[in-house]
């Protein structure tokens, strides 16, 4: 199978679907050039229409969106940074995550809200926040996030397909890592996770970046003896909670690794919903390990250790077993 | 007086839909002063010339997309009162089946693209309703209404530009009432215009007379022209007036506070849309007395039937919360 | 103690507070007139400085309350409904929620934002959300969510001599609800729990609406001699975590009473981190009474029947004895 | 040509600023191309004029807000240069002990209130600075710089907005550089002059040379006399030049594309602020030219060293993580 990277597979995913789809466009801003890869190229095969250059006006960029998908389009609005979304969250709270239930059916929104999440590149707190958990949070919005270049394009697909809002999320640190993506067509159905490794003696559950952090904890606890299972969520709404409960059952311990502020982040919800569903199969609490509780500081010494970290996963297994 | 250009049954059809607005808001009232309507109740009494002659200007593959104040739109744009009366009951039989009400009522069948109790949260929904017709080549056009206050909003904003940018079929109706809630427009913005915000975006922008249905539809067929031509979007500000409360009940608000200029809202009684309609049909013989009066009393009777029909539809099904969420 | 409404608790707190400090102001839509009684009468006693009506722009109003409160005032940014700060979320999330650590320490944002938070006054989806979840996740916000008349004065008066950004959430389904409010002056620490009933056999938790709802429950439950201890929390972030582990320690049963969408919610949070720091006295799973997971609709028998109720606290409190 | 209204000293003053923001955005990109700074490095290089003439024009009370490309403001509103490149380091010593870095430099001290990585973040909080100061009684005005692109943010409508309401005195500068990321800005709106868009707040909207210092400080003069007079707030566009990226390494995100209009960069180089400003004052006299010369390199080791401080400076304490949180 041909490798590739995470920014080229997501890019292959929207050529791909835009050529499956007339009804499919991309729109944000400078998304002809490109700030991200991921969008590259696209204007020069589908031109003006198709690919279209906005103002930086989050708000409109995003209602258009919505005003577009429930008038018989496709579209994909790319908004850039996580952070970003906050200016169009009325949109998306209120408009996007709502019309097919506020209407009684009579619509539907097949939009895909498409930004980078998280930190990673020292840019600070405005362009560093991961922002999963609040999405999360909303009944009529899919979310999703991908560790590898083919979940990303399978996912993206997915996400494109649904006639659902999807907010597709896509991390700058990921962008270059390089990994297998068939050739042919395949999708990754929104909502099941992945067993990235198997393991007897604790479940991690990752999502995005966290999902190698948690792999090297895992690498690292192996040379202990611990045999450690990191399941990459990939969807985080809805989320497989299924795959989760029966690694767990198997398991015994439970961790949750996000990247996030805590307080109300993914790995609460994690957490608790274990708490609440397999607590009889617990052998010890369930532990988050996530950002510290601070906004994002600039500094990559400060960025780092903000940040969850290996070191911070193996703490969290190594008290589990205790 | 005479508008020659405006052939009787036009006339009769802007006629009509005001008639419409203002009977099924008087019910409305009355309704939510017997205490028989949940929630909030925003009537567009005053403002009815606005959404007929608007909606008189647009085909049935036109959309709009409404207000809080949304009823008027409805009832413009061809809805269907007995769905739209059941809605504001919150009943199973209403447009969303009892789960939008009185502020998100949508009826895609007829174009009307649904109301959004956001301030100015509509506006960039109608810009991508049009960027639709723009992109599949369809000379369908978008409108848009919303109020003086929402002009205020950024989205407002970032909409026109957006519309201008792309050369968008889009149509901004601004229902300028003079008021945002209980703050005059005036206080709220430091222009006599709104209309003149369109020079910030390079699009026309005019003022019309909302109280006449007449000068509304020719303003807008010209805005629609324009934009069925490829010219972009026009940004049309339609000086009005809200005839009562805010939301109804606002006396309980208000406590005895008071925020209007007297002198105003007696002009603007004076000068009702529905009145000076009436007159030029009757005056101008397009429609005898007997059957004008017949117009009206079927009208209210059948809004009449609406509410009790409303009233005595069953409440949505508690399983019918888990439909209509994903598609 | 002179009985008062909430509304007119909160109302009182702000006039308290602006005779007290010059530099308090209020600014907001028609807060002169007042759409909620809180603020109303307020204009009259303080005139057109210091009760500032403005335009319909909740993204400007946001931010002059901060420009304002980090160049020495104390502004009081009244944005209405909660769902009315979606527009006004970059302000909150990225800049009051920031600008003090951003700046290295520079500056601080003595700044309160009051919206009503939740649903029941059958609006629909745009006026009936609760938003505190979103706001517990900024690591530099504080949110409280009064109950009671006497929480209500207290805790606003405490938001409005906090230093740092507060949301103060209030609610319109309580507006009417009568307490003995002290004449004498007092403030609530933001941050402190109130065991509103105590009990040994479980442990509920809950803020704002939802603490009737568990009262009641706890009512009910008490004819079958059940003894269900109800913490309001007040205050949901910081929230009072040892209280809550206390009584935990003591009942061995936690339950999460949290009117809002149920992922990534308060419920979550509460539910995972005594999860994580209770699990050894847990007797039996943690669990989340919340909002069913469909956006607010209008019909009053649907919008009840999504919002947490008494039969669904107490089945959770019937299944966790069992 | 001689300018009579400039007096000596200002017209170095101008002059001095002008050239330390050159020489410390000529040692950042150097340093960025080396690899020296983390992040993200938005350089000010041709618009110089913009901050120098603007921020002559106010006294150490005015404040300002700032954007992603901040530099400049700073050392023009009189900022540390050591401080923020220690900052850009991310070191313990920068001016937010490495919190902020380059898009988050604050100075309260100099009333730089902080620069904003949100594209039009910041005119909101320049408008409450403004409130401030009315509220006070204070004659203090606040000023706001930001980029054309966030012209076209909601937050810019409502701002203007919201401060012409209220009469305060706030100065809005809009640094039309042409371009928003790669995007012309004619591409982003329909307008020739975004000054213009003060037509819909009822505020003076002025057209600025900015290439021009003089010209800069004179237009923001009589916008600060009237703000101090209580004549409210006034929108200034100087039109000027990204002379380079819009992010430094932007090679690299480009690819080979390219989303210049040569002529245009070529014009701008010809017409370089800097060199406007060197002729201005040697050809008047205004410095001997050893003086001159001596001026500049001063100002170049200065930055020198300044990058050197802040390479040898420390990485914050992990500890200071969890300071600066509460007050
Ligand atoms: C974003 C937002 N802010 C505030 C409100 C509360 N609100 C409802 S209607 C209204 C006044 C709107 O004024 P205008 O746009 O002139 O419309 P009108 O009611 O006059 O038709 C306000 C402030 C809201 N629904 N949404
Ligand atoms: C809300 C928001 N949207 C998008 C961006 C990404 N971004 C950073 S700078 C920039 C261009 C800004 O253009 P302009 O306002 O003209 O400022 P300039 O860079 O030209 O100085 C964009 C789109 C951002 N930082 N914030
Ligand atoms: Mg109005
Ligand atoms: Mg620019």
């Amino acid at each position: 199978m041909p490798r590739k990277t995470y920014v080229a597979a997501i890019q292959e995913a929207l050529a791909e679907e835009m050529r499956r789809d007339q009804r499919v466009f991309l729109i944000g801003e400078d998304v002809r050039i490109g700030v991200f890869p991921s969008t590259r190229g696209l204007h020069t095969e589908f031109g003006d229409k198709r690919v279209i250059d906005s103002p930086i006006s989050e708000l409109a960029v995003a209602g258009a969106g919505i005003g577009a998908a429930v008038t018989g389009l496709r579209p994909i609005v790319d908004l850039m940074f996580g952070t970003f979304l906050y200016l169009a969250f009325d949109q998306i709270a209120n408009q996007a995550g709502a019309m097919r239930y506020m209407y009684g059916g009579q619509t539907n929104v097949p939009l895909v809200f498409m930004v980078q999440n998280g930190a990673g590149s020292s840019a600070g707190h405005h362009h560093s926040q991961a922002v999963h958990q609040f999405f999360m949070n909303m009944p009529q919005i899919k979310v999703v996030l991908p560790s590898t270049p083919y979940d990303g394009k399978g996912l993206l697909k997915s996400a494109i397909r649904d006639d659902n809002p999807v907010l597709f999320l896509h991390s700058l640190s990921l962008g270059g890592k390089r990994g297998e993506v068939p050739a042919d067509e395949y999708v990754i159905p929104i909502g099941e996770a992945d067993v990235k490794r198997a393991g007897n003696d604790v479940t991690i559950c990752a999502a995005g970046p966290t999902v190698y952090t948690a792999l090297d904890a895992a690498d690292a606890l192996e040379a202990e003896g611990v045999a450690a299972e990191v399941i990459d969520l990939r969807s985080l709404s809805p989320w497989d909670k299924e795959t989760v409960l029966e690694s767990v059952a198997k398991t015994g311990r439970f961790i949750a690794v996000d990247e996030s502020f805590p307080t109300c982040s993914a790995a609460s919800e994690w957490a608790a919903t274990v708490a609440e569903e397999a607590f009889y199969q617990l052998r010890a609490p369930v532990q988050r390990v996530t950002n510290k509780d601070v906004p994002m500081p600039f500094s990559p010494v400060l960025e780092k250790a903000v940040l969850p970290s290996e070191a911070d996963v193996i703490a969290a297994v190594h008290k589990t077993l205790a | 007086m005479h508008h020659q250009d405006i052939p009787v049954d036009l006339a009769l059809d802007i006629y009509t839909r005001v008639l419409r607005i203002r009977r099924f808001e008087e019910e409305v009232g009355r309704l939510f002063r017997q205490g028989q309507l949940p929630g909030f109740v925003h009537l567009y009494i005053g403002e009815e010339a606005v959404a007929a002659g608007v909606c008189a200007a647009l085909t049935d593959e036109d959309t709009i997309i409404s207000t809080h104040r949304g009823h008027g739109h409805v009832i413009a744009k061809g809805g269907d009162i007995k769905r739209m009366m059941a809605e504001l009951f919150g009943k199973a039989t209403g447009y969303c089946k009892g789960k939008g009400g009185s502020m998100h009522i949508a009826d895609f069948e007829i174009g009307m693209l649904g109301a959004i109790g956001i301030v100015g949260g509509g506006i960039p929904i109608a810009v991508g309703a049009g960027l639709s017709a723009w992109y599949s080549g369809s000379d369908r056009v978008s409108l848009c209404f919303f109020g003086d206050g929402a002009a205020n909003e950024g989205s407002f904003h970032e909409s026109l530009n957006l519309a201008s940018t792309l050369t968008l079929p889009v149509i901004f109706v601004c229902e300028n009432n003079q008021y945002g809630e209980f703050t005059p427009a005036k206080n709220a913005m430091n222009i006599n215009d709104i209309a003149d915000r369109a020079i910030g975006y390079g699009i026309p922008g005019l003022v019309a007379d909302g109280v006449d249905a007449f000068e509304m539809y020719r303003v807008t067929r010209a805005a629609v022209e324009r934009a069925r031509r490829g010219g972009g979007p026009t940004l049309i500000e339609a000086k009005t007036h809200r005839r009562g409360s805010h939301a109804e009940g606002e006396e309980a608000f208000l406590a005895g506070q008071t925020y209007r200029d007297e002198a105003e809202t007696a002009a603007a009684q004076a000068n009702d849309p529905l009145r000076l309609l009436h007159s030029y049909v009757s005056e101008n013989g397009l429609l005898p007395a007997e059957q004008l009066e017949a117009l009206d009393s079927d009208i209210t009777q059948f809004v009449a039937e609406a509410a009790e029909a409303a009233r005595n539809s069953p409440d949505p099904e508690i399983e019918s919360l888990f439909e209509d969420l994903w598609l």
